[in-house]
């Protein structure tokens, strides 16, 4: 992890409220895995509003042209000023933080299941799986159809894959955990990878609970200060047998965790 | 970036008991043991670190959300989570030694008791330490904390207890949150203590207007950052007036103009907190901008600023 | 921007002996008279319009510099310059009232006897008005102010004269700067206010790192804007929790998220100072930003979400 | 006076740390008067660093494409903000504030002398004085080459000009202070109009002191919160007789004073 400065290459409008931006950074292509993310300042130097980073996962890296990308939500003030940025700027972040993704040797078959920007680091990860000869499956839920063009990025990476709306306005009219609870018997083999709101997090560990042995992990989002290990502001409860939790930092200690050991209030 | 090396300008500062080679100081719960810092500057180059307030006991803190960014600043409830002071003592400080860094040990107890416990615990490794920081102003906690700033005399009593156990220069950590510290340094002081640092974060607090929940599990948090800047220079400014104790000057600091702000209003060091989170190498940065600024104005000293403002 | 006739929810509040057709309200100094925002929107459509605060004769104020900016705030140190309560009587408040607007006079007086003789004067413009406002709590001067905040007692004693003069609603604006509000509520609410205005600004300072002199020429002033938010948050909503007096909230608002965090936090009105400054058109945009969320919320009345975060 | 949104049509670098920003405003262009300034917001929305508006003279006034400008010079957070402004955003400010400048029926010469960027209000009031007939001269000083392209601006407006530079980049070594205290009795039945830092004006003042009957028009500044004669900040101390002075607010009472009558502390 470095503290570093990268020319902005891209910052294109994906969709309603949605950007890529494209930073050239060979430390970041070299040393970042899939799961990991970076920490953007969102002010120009001197301006103190707002005073926090902005934690954001690695979407794509090209490491032939040392290109490495963010797929973000305008939400705030952070991000509408991440909107503003234009090419040949700079941008200031820190990165790679957390603990990367590694697939797991014994394990063939992956269901990567995304909700709404949560399909930002299964992106990175999906690509990981496929280079390293695994079967995937995304499952993919959106509100509506801002998240259109990234099924154009999607097929590049992975044939097998699912999108639904709430609206029906682009793929299936649905949400995936919903398929996910019908079809649940289909990938009982498969290892699962999960991002997205809390609200789905939870139902997807509603769900398995009724597959035990199934193994399950879950990209999780905090509130960060530093977003390296120190504040002690991102914590989320892990269980901690028996019947006990222990705090774990989102940021050091994850941001995957066993989805079945997460406790959500 | 300058060197450590090759400052031209003597940053050293020394008040009560306690030298350092600089007056920039990382602030408690802001630095951890510095092990992450070291990733992006040389810790060693600080005046010192200031660990995360240890107790007695491995505490495991407030519940999540624990943090909750404002105007300019931020909330923590944080609850001084922390491992316990026997994890500092066996793993914490060598760690720190390794980076080279000066240390001045944070300490919290709920009560007199509870920070005598800590004192006997501390005993055997006081050498390795430049200072302890007493924290008597954690807003965070539902026992102790800064509570022990509402009532003065508190300060005096524990302190000069933890001083009749061990023989360290002691800093007595103040809270704004009951108007003017002067009462709180003149208690320290007659406590024994070497120095105050002032400020501990202001309380404050944010609700959500959709579901009409505190942004805290706590609902109180402790409000850090550029915003409290011109209150915290207040305080500072007030007490050194009084000439009562030294002073290590704290609150808002993000930048090394910040400082020196601090220092001509008559801080005896600096304590950088919430600017980490923010600019990791922020420590490094301010350091060397001071030493710049003095040497623009060909002062040959920083203790010829120190004060300048009063 | 919706138009005042067409809101389809109740904003009236109701507090003390206090009506408001909504619950925003311009603060002390930094409206003056409304005359001047009057040119960005029609100030009738605000709850109410608070003066700057008059004293017996006019007063000249502090030297120059008074205002400096810091982060997401700023400091002031005006020093409560005013035209004299004279003035008030013989021009502004015909002024305010031909804009439409309903009228909350702040007042202050160096002394118990000033306040007294202050009141005496406005005896015979009385129903012209909402309310007054005691302003025990101004940073910038040197006799009476927030002092008065120091010595809780005073706020009765003075609270209570006033009352045996004047027949009117009466609200005590507070200082933060002796810690919580609480027992200057308690006193307020013995003296016979109906409702106290929480929190005027936060003291603190500034300091010119070159010429090592004060960026403000009193030195001490008073911080105002969001940077202070969730200091004033906090004290409204410890208040609120104590049920002791019905609160004006202010303090950092700035936007009617801002404004909606204060009522639910139970806030009985809100305040809006500093944001005048940045926004001049705050006032009108703050009430239609409340009226439009709660017309999506399916809320019927303001009241059903005042103290809803308790 | 008004809360206006105008496009940005430029915002040219004119020298070190030195730009111009127009901007497409009929009101302002209707409405405005040399030596009036408008407020400035120097944060996107939401962003509350920094928080207050900052006051900038009107430059130019292009009544034919309604365009005015502001020359401004980078000096912290909120004309850095300005810096990065482009061209099709909008700027978000107040104006016209302050009381205007009118050229005096009775007097036909007028002395125009700016310090550094106080030349910026000056330019206007010299091209609105050169309309009306007037005979003027400008003096102007600088520290280094920075205004080196204003003087492109000025032979537009006034053929009788001289410039000064103390480190003699450009124009004439010297400062114009000097000048004029040593050609004073040139310009006894001219009407002075002055901008610049505070000690170039004290020392303007001191000279003037020897011609009793002169008259001499400052443009003075002042930190200021509001800018709308609300807040009480701005003010300066102007004599009052006997020996006395009274505060008057920068914003509304001026900025335009009487030289001789203001008090510097
Ligand atoms: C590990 C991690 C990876 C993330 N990856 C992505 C990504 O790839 N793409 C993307 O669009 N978003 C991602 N997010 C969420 C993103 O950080 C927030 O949307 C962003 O911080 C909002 O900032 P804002 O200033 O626009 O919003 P505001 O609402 O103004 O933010 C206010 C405060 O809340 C915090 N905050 C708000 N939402 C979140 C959130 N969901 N998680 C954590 N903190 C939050 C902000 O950091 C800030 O401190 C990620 C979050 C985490 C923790
Ligand atoms: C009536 C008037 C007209 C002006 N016209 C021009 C102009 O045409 N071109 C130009 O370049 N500058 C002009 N200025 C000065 C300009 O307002 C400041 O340079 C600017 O506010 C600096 O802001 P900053 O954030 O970059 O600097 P900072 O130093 O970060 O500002 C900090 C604070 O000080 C205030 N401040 C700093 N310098 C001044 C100053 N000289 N006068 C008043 N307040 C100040 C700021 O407004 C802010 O509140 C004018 C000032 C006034 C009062
Ligand atoms: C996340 C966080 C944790 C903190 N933990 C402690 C602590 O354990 N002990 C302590 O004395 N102060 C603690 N503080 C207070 C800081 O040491 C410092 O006094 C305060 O933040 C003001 O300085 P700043 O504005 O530079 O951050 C903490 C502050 C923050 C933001
Ligand atoms: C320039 C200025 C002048 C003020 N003058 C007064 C005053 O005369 N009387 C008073 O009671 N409060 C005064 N205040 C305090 C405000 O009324 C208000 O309590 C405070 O600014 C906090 O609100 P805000 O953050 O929205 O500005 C003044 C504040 C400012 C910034
Ligand atoms: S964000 Fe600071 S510990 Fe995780
Ligand atoms: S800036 Fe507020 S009165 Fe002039």
């Amino acid at each position: 992890m470095k503290l570093l400065n990268g020319e902005i290459l891209a910052n294109k409008k994906y969709g309603e409220n949605l950007y890529k931006l494209e930073v050239f950074s060979p430390y970041i292509c070299r040393n970042c895995l899939p799961g990991q993310f970076i920490n953007i300042k969102c002010a120009y130097e001197g301006m103190l509003d707002p005073l926090l980073r902005r934690p954001f996962s690695i979407y794509e890296i090209d490491k032939k042209f040392n290109v490495f990308s963010v797929l973000y939500m305008v939400k705030g003030k952070g991000t509408d000023f991440m909107a503003r940025l234009v090419k040949g700027g700079m941008l200031d972040f820190i990165g790679p933080l957390g603990i990367g993704f590694k697939a797991d040797e014994e394990i063939k078959n992956y269901l990567l299941l995304g909700g709404g920007i949560g399909i930002a680091p299964l992106s990175l990860i999906a690509k990981e799986l496929m280079e390293t000869g695994k079967n995937i499956f995304f499952l993919a839920g959106f509100k509506d159809e801002a998240f259109f063009l990234w099924e154009r990025d999607l097929i590049k990476i992975a044939r097998n894959y699912k999108i639904f709306t709430e609206n029906g306005s682009f793929g299936q009219k649905g949400i995936p955990s919903v398929y996910l609870k019908e079809n649940m018997h289909l990938y009982k083999n498969y290892k699962l990878v999960v991002c997205g709101p809390k609200e789905m997090l939870k139902n997807i560990q509603g769900i398995l609970r009724d597959f035990p042995g199934i193994v399950a992990d879950a990209l999780m989002e905090e509130r960060m200060a530093c977003g390296i290990g120190v504040c002690m502001g991102c914590i989320i409860k892990i269980k901690k047998s028996p019947g006990g939790f222990e705090y774990k930092k989102v940021c050091t200690d994850g941001p995957i965790f066993n989805l079945m050991e997460v406790i959500f209030d | 970036m300058t060197d450590k090396n090759t400052y031209e300008t003597d940053l050293s500062v020394k008040f009560g008991k306690i030298s350092l080679k600089n007056p920039v100081i990382s602030c408690s719960g802001t630095f951890a043991g510095g092990l992450q810092y070291s990733r992006f500057f040389d810790i060693s180059k600080l005046g010192a670190v200031t660990t995360k307030s240890f107790s007695l006991k491995k505490k495991d803190g407030n519940p999540s959300p624990r943090i909750w960014e404002t105007a300019s600043g931020m909330l923590n409830s944080i609850g001084l989570q922390n491992e316990g002071i026997d994890f500092f003592i066996s793993t914490q400080l060598e760690e720190i030694r390794n980076l080279g860094a000066e240390i001045i040990l944070s300490i919290f107890g709920e009560s007199a008791e509870e920070f005598k416990k800590i004192a006997l615990k501390i005993k055997p490794v006081l050498k390795h330490l430049k200072a302890i920081e007493l924290n008597y102003s954690c807003p965070n906690v539902k026992a102790g904390g800064m509570a022990f700033c509402g009532v003065p005399e508190n300060i005096r009593t524990i302190t000069s207890e933890i001083k009749s156990i061990i023989d360290i220069p002691l800093i007595a950590k103040l809270s704004p949150n009951f108007g003017p510290v002067t009462e709180c340094a003149i208690q320290a002081k007659k406590g024994g203590a070497d120095a105050v640092s002032v400020i501990n974060t202001v309380t404050g607090t944010a609700f959500d207007i959709d579901t009409y929940k505190p942004r805290l599990a706590n609902i109180v948090g402790g409000l850090s950052g550029p915003a409290i800047k011109p209150a915290a220079l207040l305080q500072v400014y007030q007490l050194a007036k009084g000439k009562i104790i030294p002073i290590i000057g704290m609150g808002g600091i993000y930048s090394w103009q910040d400082a020196v702000e601090f220092l001509i209003a008559g801080a005896a060091a600096v304590g950088i907190g919430t600017v980490n989170f923010s600019q990791p190498d922020a420590g490094e940065k301010i350091i060397a901008g001071i030493s710049e600024y003095l040497i623009s104005k060909n002062i040959n000293s920083i203790n010829d600023i120190i004060g300048k403002a009063l």
